[in-house]
Parts: C-alpha cells; sequence; structure tokens
C-alpha cells in the first residue's frame, strides 16, 4: 500500500526539479519539501477546479428563467455521500502521510552532523562556532549535515532559511533544533519570523553556503579578529556580541546596569560607601568577579565571565569603553592608569 | 392560551414598540438586542476595516511608507487582529443574526434567559470599551496572540487588552449557554431535532464550542494578566515558567475559535442556497451532523499552530492527522451545497451572491488548510504571507461573506425596508474582484519567503524584487475590498430612508420567521401547531401585488 | 417534549397565571429545565476554567515531580482538612436548604442558608490565616515584582528583603530529611519552590474568589428566603445556588489532596 | 428531553452522604502519611472522586436528574481530559530540551 502511495509522490516531481513560481529556489538538492508542495498543489487545483466548475455549470445552466421551475430531486442518498466523504479521506490520507514521511526526514538529524550553536536576541541572531567564534552571519560547509542547537536570550524568535526550507522557532529558557544540507554554494535569506518586537523585520541574517575549503578558511580567519582589527573596533565587536550591550548603553542612558559612556577614569561611588577609579583594573575585575564592587545604585545581578572570554578580550574591551570617553569633553584620558601588565595594547 | 384576535390593523413592529429609548436600552427582547449588537458590531469591522488599510498602504512599497518605525506598524496589526477576532467576527454572526433570528425560526417568544442576553451585550460593550482605552493609551503590539513572553516583557498595556478579551469572552459564553438551553427546550411540539433549519444546527455547534473553549481562553488571559503584575512563573520562562504551554492554552481556544467563526457562515449559506435555488436541502442529516462533527473535532486540532514552536513532533503528528480529518465535514458540506442546486431555478440576489462567493473563496481558503495541515509544507510557509492569505480567506472569504449573505438576508426582515438589489450585486461584484487582489497575491509572496507581521521587505527586495508588484496589486485590491464594503453599508442604510416596505416573505422561504410580518411584532408570533419541513419550497408563490412570497393552500 | 407533572410546583398557585413564569416559557415545568440546563452549562465551563490551572499543575508537576514534594511541606495539613470539613458541612447544609424550600419551610430555609455562609466565611478567615502565614515567610510568587511595587523611592535592597525566609525554608527541609544544602542546590529549590506558590495561589485564590461569589449568591438569596419569595412552588434560586455551591465544593476536594497531601 | 421532576431528597440520605464524605476526608488524611510511592496520587485522586460523585449525584441531585446534565458534566470532564492529556504528553516529550538548557546554565 505504501508503495502505491510513494508512487503518487512523484506527481510533484516535475515541477519540484525547477525553482518554480511558487517557491524560491533550493540550496539542497533534496527539497523533500517541494515534492510534497506541488503534490498539494495539483491536487488543490483540480479539487478547486471541480468545485467552481460545479457551481458555475449549475449557476448558467440552472439560471432562474420565467416558466422554468425548479425539478424535485431524491433529498438524499447515501451512495453520494459516503462518495464523497471517501475519496476527501483518501486523499487527505496521502497528503498526511507524504508531510508526515518528509517531515520525519526533516525533524532526524543524521549521526555525525557538523553541530553549530545560534543564540537569539532583540534583535539580532549569534551564530557560534566550534572555535568559539561568534558571528551575526551563518556560514555553513556545503554538502555537509549541519545541526544548529538554538536558544532564546529573551522572547521568542524563530528561524527560518527558505532556501533550505527549514523553519524552527528559538525559544528562552530550552534548546531547539534543525538540521540540513546546503549543496548549492551561495548566499541565501535568513529570516525571524516569530514575531519578536519593533524590529522584527530587520531581524535578518545571510547563510553563506562555502566549500569546506573556503568555509576553514574563512573561520580561521574570522575568528582572529581580535587580531586583525583595532583593538577598541574589537572590543566593540565583543561589545556587541557577548551580550553587554544590554545591560550597559553607549550613550549615557543607565540599564541593569551603569552606561559605558564617559565613565573611564571617574571616580565611581560603590555600594558599600567606597569610591573607586574606573580604571583597567576596575573593569578586569568587573568582568572576572562582577560582585566585587558594585556602583551605587545597581543591584549586584551580573554573572561571571570567568572562562568565557580570554584576556586579550578584555584588552579591547578595556579599549572600547576607553574610546567611549575620549569623546567626553569632560574627561581626557588621565594617567592614572595602570597599565603594568604591559600587554599588547599599542602597535 | 393566546389570544389570536384578528384584528384590521397589524400589531406594531418590534421597532417602535415600546417606544423610547429608555426601552431599546433596557430591552430584554431578543430582537433588539439582536439589532443593537449588528449595530456595535458593525462600527467595530468599520475600525478594524481602517488598521487593514493602514497596514496595506504601509506595506505597498518596501520601507517607512505612512507609519515611520515598526513600533507602531506593530500596534496597527496587533489592533487589526484582536479587534477583527473578539470584536468582529467571534460575536458577529451569533450574537447579531443568530440573536435576531434564533426564536423566531424555532417558533419562541424569546431566548431562554433574556437577562442574560441583555447582559452579554453590555459585557461586549465594555469589552469594547478596553479596546478603546488601549487604543488612547497608544496600543499593544503582541500581536492577537498575545504570546509568552513577548506580552510578558513588552512595555505596552497587554493586562489592559487582556482584560478587554476576558470580558468578551464572557459575553460570548452568555450567548452559547442562551443558545443552547433556547434550542434545547423551547423547540415547539412538532419540531423535533431533525425537523429544525440547519442554521440552527449550525448554531447549536457554535455554542458548544462558546461554552466549552472560551473558559480556557479565560484562565489562560487571567494567568497572563497575573504573569504580567506579579509573575507566577507558570508561563514565564525567566521564572521557570514554559512558554510552549502558553501557546497549547492559547490555542486549546482560539483554533475552536476559527469554527465559531465559520459555523453559523455555513448555515447561513446552506439556509440561502436553498431558498435561492427553490430546492430541498439535499443530505440534511449529514450537513447536520457535519456541524457536529466540525465542533467537536475542531477541538483536537490546535496544535497544528505550534509545528515549529518546539511542540514534539509525536504530538505534531496526532495534531496533522486530525487536522486532515476536520477537512472531511466541511467538504461533505460543499458537495451537499453543490447537489441542492442540481436542477434548481437560481436565483442571484444578493444573498445568493455572498453564499456562492463563500463557496469559492471558503473553497480556496479551505485548500489552502491543506498545506497547513501537511507537516513538511508547514514548516516552509508557517508564519508567512501565505498563512496571512489562508486566513484571510477562510475568515473573510468565508466567514465575512457569510455574515454578508446574512446580513442581505435578514435585512428586510430586521428593518422591514428593500434594499436595491442591483446595487447589492454590485456590491458583491467590488468585493470578490477586490479580495482576490488583496489576498491571492499573499500566497505567493508568501510562500516565496515574506513573512508575516514585516513592516518592512527592503532587505529582501535583494533576493525578490518582484515582491513590491505583488504588494502594490495586494493594496489596491485592499481598498476595492473596503469600498465593496463601504457600497454594503450604503445599499443598506440607504434602504432605511427610499427602500420600499418589505414584504413579509421577500424570498420565498419556509422556516418560520418569514411567516410574520417585516419587521415582526414585539411578540414573536407563537409557532404554528404543526411544524413543517422548513425546505419545501413547492407552497410559495411569488405575488406580484405584495411583491413577495405568499403561501398557497 | 413531553411535559410531565412537577407536583410541587404547581400547587397552592389556584390555576391563576404563575406569578414567577417569564413571559416566554409556556410552562414553569419548562423553565425551571430551562434554568437548570443553564446552570449545569455554566457549571461546565466553570470545570474548564479551573481545567486550565489543573492542566498547569499536571505539566509542571509531571515534568517536576520535586517542586511539588518540596512544596507541600510548606502548606498546614490540618487548616487544609479544617477547611474541607468546613466546605463539606455547607454543602450539606446547602442540600438541606434546597429540601427545605421545597417543603416549603421558611425557617429552616433561613437558618441553613444562613450557616451556609458562616461556614463560607470561616473557611475564607481559614484561608485568610495561611495567606498570612505564607506572607510572612515571604513564601510568595513573584519576589522581584513585589519588591518592585514596595522599592520606590527606598535604597535599600529590597530584592533580599522579599526573599523567602531562609531560616524558615531551611528548617522545613531540614524535617523531610535535606539538611545541609549548598548554596547553589538551596536557590535551585527556591526557584522552584517559587512556582510552587504560584500555582499554589493561583488554584486556591481563583477557589477563594469563587466561595466569595457563591457568599455574594446565596447572601442574595437569604435576603429572598427572609422576605419570603421562595416556597414550594418556586425555588429555583436556592438551587441554582445549591448547585454552584458544591460544584465550588466539589473543585476544593481535588484541590486539598492535590496541593496538602500529595507527595 | 424528559423534564425532571424537582425531587427532594431524604434528610437521612443527605446525613449519610455526609458522613461518608467525612470519613473519606479522614482516610485520604490518613494516608497521606504513608508514602506508597506512585500510588499516593491514585489513591489520593480516587477517593476525591469518589467524593465528588457523591456530592454530585446526591448533594447536586444528578442521581434523581435528566440524564442531559449528567452528560454535559462529563463533556465538561472530557474536554478537560482531552486537553490535558494531550498537552501533557507534548510538555512531558519536550522536557529534555528545557532540561538540556537547565544543566547547561
Amino acid at each position: 500500500m505504501f508503495a502505491a502511495l510513494d508512487s503518487i509522490w512523484h506527481v510533484g516531481l516535475p515541477f519540484a526539479q525547477t525553482d518554480g513560481f511558487w517557491l524560491p529556489g533550493a540550496a539542497t538538492t533534496d527539497p523533500a519539501m517541494d515534492r510534497v508542495f506541488y503534490l498539494i498543489l495539483v491536487i488543490c487545483s483540480l479539487l478547486f477546479l471541480l468545485v467552481v466548475g460545479l457551481m458555475t455549470f449549475f449557476l448558467v445552466r440552472y439560471r432562474r428563467l420565467p416558466g422554468r421551475k425548479a425539478e424535485k430531486t431524491a433529498t438524499q442518498n447515501i451512495l453520494l455521500e459516503a462518495t464523497w466523504t471517501v475519496i476527501p479521506v483518501v486523499i487527505v490520507g496521502v497528503i498526511f502521510y507524504q508531510g508526515f514521511v518528509a517531515y520525519m526526514r526533516m525533524q532526524t538529524a543524521p549521526p555525525g552532523c557538523y553541530d553549530l550553536r545560534v543564540s537569539a536576541r532583540q534583535w539580532a541572531w549569534q551564530f557560534i562556532y566550534p572555535n568559539g567564534h561568534i558571528d551575526d552571519n551563518l556560514h555553513v560547509p556545503a554538502g555537509e549535515p549541519v545541526r544548529l542547537t538554538m536558544t532564546s536570550e529573551d522572547v521568542i524568535h524563530g528561524l527560518w532559511i527558505p532556501a533550505l526550507r527549514v523553519k524552527m522557532d528559538v525559544v528562552p529558557g530550552r534548546y531547539t533544533s534543525v538540521w540540513f544540507r546546503a549543496d548549492k554554494p551561495g548566499a541565501y535569506d535568513l529570516l525571524c519570523t516569530e514575531y519578536c518586537g519593533d524590529e522584527h523585520s530587520s531581524m535578518l541574517a545571510t547563510v553563506e553556503v562555502q566549500t569546506r575549503e573556503d568555509y576553514d578558511a574563512w573561520l580561521k580567519d574570522a575568528a582572529n579578529y581580535l587580531k586583525t582589527l583595532p583593538p577598541a573596533e574589537a572590543g566593540k565587536l565583543l561589545y556587541k556580541r557577548r551580550g553587554c550591550a544590554q545591560c550597559h548603553s553607549t550613550d549615557g542612558t543607565a540599564g541593569t546596569g551603569p552606561s559605558f559612556l564617559g565613565i573611564f577614569g571617574k571616580s565611581q561611588k560603590m555600594a558599600d560607601g567606597r569610591s573607586v577609579i574606573i580604571d583597567d583594573n576596575y573593569i578586569r575585575e568587573s568582568i572576572l568577579e562582577p560582585q566585587a564592587k558594585i556602583v551605587a545604585g545597581y543591584q549586584p545581578v551580573m554573572s561571571t565571565y570567568k572562562g568565557l572570554v580570554s584576556d586579550d578580550d578584555i584588552t579591547a574591551l578595556i579599549e572600547f569603553i576607553k574610546s567611549l570617553s575620549k569623546k567626553s569633553p569632560l574627561r581626557a584620558p588621565t594617567h592614572s592608569v595602570d597599565r603594568g601588565e604591559g600587554q599588547g595594547v599599542g602597535k | 392560551m393566546d389570544m389570536m384576535v384578528s384584528s384590521p390593523t397589524p400589531p406594531k413592529s418590534y421597532l417602535v414598540d415600546p417606544p423610547g429609548l429608555r426601552s431599546w436600552l433596557l430591552t430584554r427582547d431578543h430582537k433588539r438586542i439582536g439589532l443593537m449588537f449588528l449595530a456595535v458590531i458593525s462600527a467595530s469591522l468599520a475600525l478594524g476595516a481602517t488598521f487593514a488599510l493602514l497596514i496595506r498602504t504601509e506595506l505597498t512599497f518596501p520601507g517607512p511608507t505612512i507609519v515611520s518605525t515598526g513600533h507602531i506598524y506593530n500596534r496597527l496589526f496587533t489592533l487589526h487582529g484582536t479587534i477583527m477576532i473578539f470584536l468582529f467576527i467571534i460575536p458577529s454572526m451569533p450574537a447579531s443574526l443568530g440573536n435576531f433570528v434564533l426564536p423566531l425560526m424555532l417558533g419562541a417568544k424569546d431566548v431562554a434567559f433574556p437577562r442574560l442576553n441583555l447582559a452579554s451585550l453590555y459585557l461586549y460593550v465594555g469589552g469594547l470599551i478596553f479596546f478603546l482605552l488601549v487604543l488612547v493609551l497608544g496600543g499593544v503590539d503582541t500581536g492577537w496572540t498575545f504570546y509568552a513572553p513577548y506580552s510578558t516583557s513588552t512595555a505596552a498595556p497587554v493586562v489592559l487588552a487582556v482584560v478587554g478579551v476576558f470580558i468578551l469572552g464572557f459575553s460570548s459564553i452568555f450567548t452559547g449557554i442562551n443558545f443552547l438551553v433556547t434550542i434545547h427546550t423551547m423547540r415547539p411540539p412538532g419540531m423535533g431535532w431533525f425537523r429544525m433549519p440547519l442554521f440552527l444546527w449550525a448554531l447549536y455547534g457554535t455554542a458548544i464550542i462558546q461554552v466549552l473553549a472560551t473558559p480556557i481562553l479565560a484562565i489562560t488571559l487571567l494567568l497572563l494578566a497575573v504573569e504580567r503584575t506579579v509573575g507566577i512563573g507558570i508561563f514565564d520562562p525567566a521564572l521557570g515558567g514554559d512558554p510552549i504551554l502558553f501557546q497549547h492554552f492559547f490555542w486549546f481556544y482560539s483554533h475552536p475559535a476559527v469554527y465559531i467563526m465559520i459555523l453559523p457562515a455555513m448555515g447561513i449559506v446552506t439556509e440561502v442556497i436553498c431558498v435561492f435555488s427553490r430546492k430541498h436541502i439535499f443530505g440534511y442529516k449529514f450537513i447536520a451532523y457535519s456541524s457536529l462533527a466540525i465542533a467537536l473535532i475542531g477541538f483536537l486540532v490546535w496544535g497544528h499552530h505550534m509545528f515549529v514552536s518546539g511542540q514534539s513532533p509525536l504530538v505534531g503528528m496526532i495534531f496533522s492527522a486530525l487536522t486532515f480529518a476536520v477537512a472531511i465535514p466541511s467538504a461533505i458540506k460543499v458537495f451537499n451545497w453543490l447537489a441542492t442546486m442540481y436542477k434548481g431555478s437560481i436565483g442571484l440576489a444578493p444573498p445568493m451572491c455572498f453564499s456562492l462567493m463563500f463557496i469559492a473563496l471558503f473553497g480556496i481558503g479551505g485548500l489552502t488548510g491543506l498545506f497547513l495541515g501537511s507537516l513538511v509544507t508547514n514548516v516552509h510557509v508557517h508564519d508567512t504571507a501565505f498563512v496571512v492569505a489562508h486566513f484571510h480567506y477562510t475568515m473573510a472569504g468565508g466567514a465575512l461573506m457569510g455574515f454578508l449573505a446574512g446580513l442581505y438576508y435578514w435585512w428586510p426582515k430586521m428593518t422591514g425596508r428593500m434594499y436595491n438589489l442591483a446595487q447589492g450585486q454590485i456590491s458583491a461584484v467590488l468585493i470578490f474582484v477586490g479580495f482576490n487582489f488583496t489576498y491571492f497575491p499573499q500566497f505567493i509572496v508568501g510562500s516565496r519567503g515574506m513573512p508575516r507581521r514585516y513592516f518592512d521587505y527592503t532587505r529582501l527586495l535583494d533576493t525578490h524584487p518582484e515582491f513590491t508588484f505583488y504588494q502594490i496589486l495586494s493594496t489596491a485590491g485592499g481598498f476595492l475590498f473596503v469600498g465593496g464594503l463601504v457600497m454594503v453599508a450604503f445599499v443598506l442604510l440607504r434602504s432605511l430612508f427610499v427602500g420600499r416596505k418589505a414584504p413579509a416573505n421577500p424570498w420565498g422561504a419556509a422556516t418560520l420567521e418569514w411567516q410574520c410580518s417585516s419587521p415582526p411584532p414585539h411578540e414573536n408570533p407563537p409557532a404554528p401547531a404543526n411544524v413543517g419541513d422548513c425546505y419545501v419550497f413547492d407552497d410559495f408563490c411569488f405575488d406580484e401585488s405584495a411583491q413577495g412570497y405568499v403561501k398557497v393552500p | 417534549m413531553t411535559e410531565s407533572h412537577i407536583p410541587n410546583m404547581q400547587e397552592g398557585n389556584d390555576g391563576g397565571p404563575d406569578a414567577h413564569l417569564a413571559h416566554h416559557f409556556s410552562s414553569p415545568a419548562q423553565q425551571y429545565d430551562a434554568a437548570r440546563l443553564g446552570m449545569w452549562i455554566f457549571l461546565m465551563t466553570e470545570i474548564l476554567f479551573f481545567g486550565g490551572l489543573f492542566c498547569a499543575y499536571a505539566v509542571y508537576r509531571a515534568n517536576n515531580p520535586q517542586i511539588f514534594v518540596d512544596g507541600h511541606r510548606f502548606l498546614d495539613k490540618p487548616l487544609g482538612a479544617a477547611n474541607t470539613v468546613l466546605l463539606i458541612f455547607s454543602s450539606l447544609t446547602m442540600a438541606l436548604a434546597v429540601r427545605a424550600v421545597q417543603l416549603g419551610r421558611r425557617r429552616w430555609l433561613v437558618g441553613l442558608l444562613a450557616i451556609t455562609i458562616l461556614c463560607g466565611l470561616a473557611f475564607l478567615g481559614v484561608k485568610a490565616i495561611e495567606y498570612k502565614h505564607k506572607w510572612d515567610h515571604r513564601m510568595v510568587p513573584g519576589q522581584a515584582r513585589i519588591a518592585y511595587w514596595f522599592s520606590r523611592g527606598e535604597t535599600s535592597e529590597p530584592l533580599k528583603k522579599f526573599q523567602p525566609d531562609e531560616a524558615y525554608v531551611k528548617e522545613r527541609l531540614a524535617q523531610a530529611g535535606f539538611e545541609d544544602l549548598d548554596q547553589a542546590e538551596y536557590d535551585q529549590r527556591v526557584k522552584h519552590l517559587g512556582t510552587y506558590m504560584g500555582i499554589y495561589f493561583s488554584l486556591t485564590g481563583l477557589h477563594a474568589l469563587h466561595v466569595v461569589a457563591g457568599i455574594v449568591a446565596i447572601s442574595w438569596i437569604l435576603v429572598g428566603a427572609v422576605r419570603d419569595r421562595f416556597g414550594s412552588n418556586y425555588f429555583t434560586p436556592v438551587d441554582l445556588g445549591g448547585l454552584y455551591w458544591h460544584l465550588v465544593d466539589m473543585i476544593w476536594i481535588y484541590l486539598f489532596p492535590l496541593l496538602y497531601l500529595i507527595h | 428531553m424528559k423534564t425532571s421532576p424537582a425531587h427532594i431528597v431524604e434528610v437521612r440520605v443527605l446525613l449519610a452522604v455526609f458522613a461518608a464524605l467525612i470519613m473519606l476526608t479522614v482516610v485520604t488524611v490518613a494516608v497521606s502519611y504513608f508514602d506508597l510511592g506512585a500510588f499516593n496520587l491514585v489513591v489520593a485522586m480516587s477517593i476525591a472522586t469518589i467524593k465528588a460523585a457523591l456530592v454530585a449525584f446526591w448533594f447536586m441531585h444528578l442521581r434523581y436528574d435528566s440524564g442531559l446534565h449528567a452528560f454535559i458534566f462529563l463533556v465538561g470532564v472530557a474536554f478537560l481530559g482531552f486537553f490535558l492529556i494531550i498537552t501533557m504528553l507534548d510538555a512531558v516529550t519536550y522536557h529534555p530540551a528545557v532540561q538540556t538548557w537547565e544543566q547547561s546554565k
């Protein structure tokens, strides 16, 4: 019986092999979804033509004319009712089966997937690569099964790659995952489809499908941005990517934590009454041991980044925060900064 | 018992008896309550349609068009959705048309609990006020689905909106209880269950959903409000809650709710097709049972809104199978309607125009539902403009067309005035053409990659430059569609001033509401001792002098 | 529909039109039937209304059984049992009140309704004692939000103040054999206790609101009974009020073991 | 539909039901002091259901009432059952995704 069902599968095949009118070009050579889509499209169109065709025919043939009365016909017929009950049951049965089989293929990741992690927040995607690199866009090697393990930092988002026919919500407080195999190198859209607030429609990213060599070369290079970018620029990237921006603004507005604007070199009053100069050491300590000294008026809610950021990362962040004070007319960089460890900040 | 004095002057109509504004505001007469419901519901429709046009205009061109930010746009589509669903479609047919017609069709003097009925109206108005308050306070931006944790974290006045919907839920439950009890206990002797007009079966199915599903919505919204104000940690993942649980709660109501919207429309279409084809309904029992089947199976398919939410594949499979099961009763209805038209004498007055439009548009809506019921295709089109097109084909192309068919059908009975039939037909053509131009392009852009709830699609144009063309088409259609709706209002309101007096039975229908004067007297006439088959039209002949049908013995 | 004779509803009205028959019904029997049917449908909506919370309970219990094992230790079993007995007793007096009105015994009716109301009030009193106890030990959900409300204008650390009473929680957990919890383990348990308390307060709070509504309804019926509005030929409000009160009792019958007893 | 006669329940029947309810309350509290493992829930819910049935059938007159009312009541319970079972089935199945996340924190 399933063999018979499988032959129906191929009804949609001629359509699926070209970039159809209805679906965007696929990045995969095995878009199981497309066949089911076109199968349903064919069935739908035929059924629609049948119903509306009959309706129009009756409308013309039996329109009200002077002198013609409605003819008496049977008011029920079990055989007819059974026919138009059973035939739709069979049709939807076929569609369900096809959809289910393709869905299970889409759900079951093959062994040996290349694993990437995805973190979503309002309103940006972060793709976390095996070597710890975090990027705004998704780069994947072509021809290999890739699995994304995703979670959200705030509200529910939805990851959709139309060209790969995959979509999955990204939910806070749990992991969801999708897998796919992109065969055709190129750039494809990645969109957020679960409504997530003001900038929902700009929460977009690009999927770069690259050959394995290109991918490896890119990843190696991309992970080195600390070395290739000026420290303050690299720090800015880190600030965006590591979630600092959620609590610390750069425009002076107080968030969950103090703003970074113009704080460097200033003296701040702490919750316990002491005054501390915001310098390299204070920033370093605040990243690694956030509870040690809390600026007055803020809650001790930051969690430690010990083990999560490298020394170079911290240096870059310090440079970034420093750069935010340079713009301040009130405060030029002071010399109270202790550069004792003399790390490669300058060039 | 009843004194049937054949007086020379017919009894005064319910519209003027008893007189006075106070008698209207405190009335317990289902006809007046139905009419007042019609007025407030039409106002909500106008409000919802205004938001729809704003959304459409904004989307015409990429980038900001008439509103500057997504912040405003998100409020527009949320208000459009919540107003259209909770304030318009759900109460549209049961509370206004159903309220007016149900007791008359049964030959009952009123619904079982007239005071509850009036309370339902005032609760509706209360809910409406909450929505206006939300509007004044800047609107909500959660989408009509109120998904947590966005709804628990946004700065918008979500609690107000949620309380508004909560109140509207009670209004809906009261109507449902009233209809169930009236149909159960107040059918006249001689009208067995299978002698009832099929519109009543549809309302019965609707009422079952209203009383069974709405309480779950009520508790969901209550919990959401408490989650927002106190933070009990049931839905909010930051407090250890489960946001998917919220979706289960929400859709357990909101999927059956689409059948609250569509079942009465199907009932209206059934009545209209018989009357205007001058044919006995084909397959009475199948249509009646299919109403019940839709009402009951409709409860078990809610998870098809959640195929990509993180729901387990096992549960997804169950929901997909059940979703396909619920398609069958709808198909049965359509085929029975076609069989009814066969060899009939089909007249194309406005109610019939809208009923035929219902079949065509709901046909597209239902058939595209197959893409959404099927697991694998759902993944691709979920949360895209394809879904937007699908549910507008079912809700606007289905429920709204059914509502308009019913409105045109019962308008002479409700107001005692005939409208201009040709103008009514023109409004139907405008709506049909406008509707398809509005929503068909959305299927195309949706499956090609246009998500729903997108303020700006500029960045999609690199890969899809054709989107702008379809959006322009869609917006032009939208204005035509709303123009058609304005014309409906014009045709109907004009009839109040220049329309000729409506005969008792302008369409030659055999159900009981057409056997009394138009508009009916304050006191509904009692049901005849022997209620006949309400789908036999042989005895009704067109009488030129009355411009309506009269019964010949 | 077959008209069956309802003796006690048609006696004593001298064959005249029944004063309580609304115009749209054809007989008192039809009216009585409609009222009861409407009430039963309403009770069904109430079951589903509470059902949402029972579902939340079931889901959290299935996924995190430990929450409920911990949580029930913080409830007062004897007080819960006392409340159960109070509600069951009030259900009895309500059932007896319906019987009294059916037999036309007005003084019994007034007395029994009054006892029912008193039992309801006593139930709320006990509930208030329990809630007070929870509040004193900060065993309430939403500490963060409550702290936020109370902290306006204050500079102290409000959040700390609204954490569950640590000594109390540790003592209760120690009684259950969980001694010497390390800080992480303790924090985890306290976080989950928040969810438990969220469900506890939602369920019992909603139930308490229904008790209040029942007391209001029965008080209104009591006023009618004092004014002699009811008798053996018309007692629909008493009957419907009784149905509602019994449902409230029935829901408590489930809440009591689910929250207080099961571990 | 059969019209329901308004049944007058005997006082001793009501008292007997009351006694049974009190007795079952005592039993369920007493049982709660023993740990029956998985049966804790089963026993407590069974006793509660017996108590609820006593209330419904005698205090609420379902025993003497139109079958329709009992049917409506059961329909409510049944749909609650559908809701609860399917939602729980899903929640239990996706729970590991939540647990993994919690452990990774």
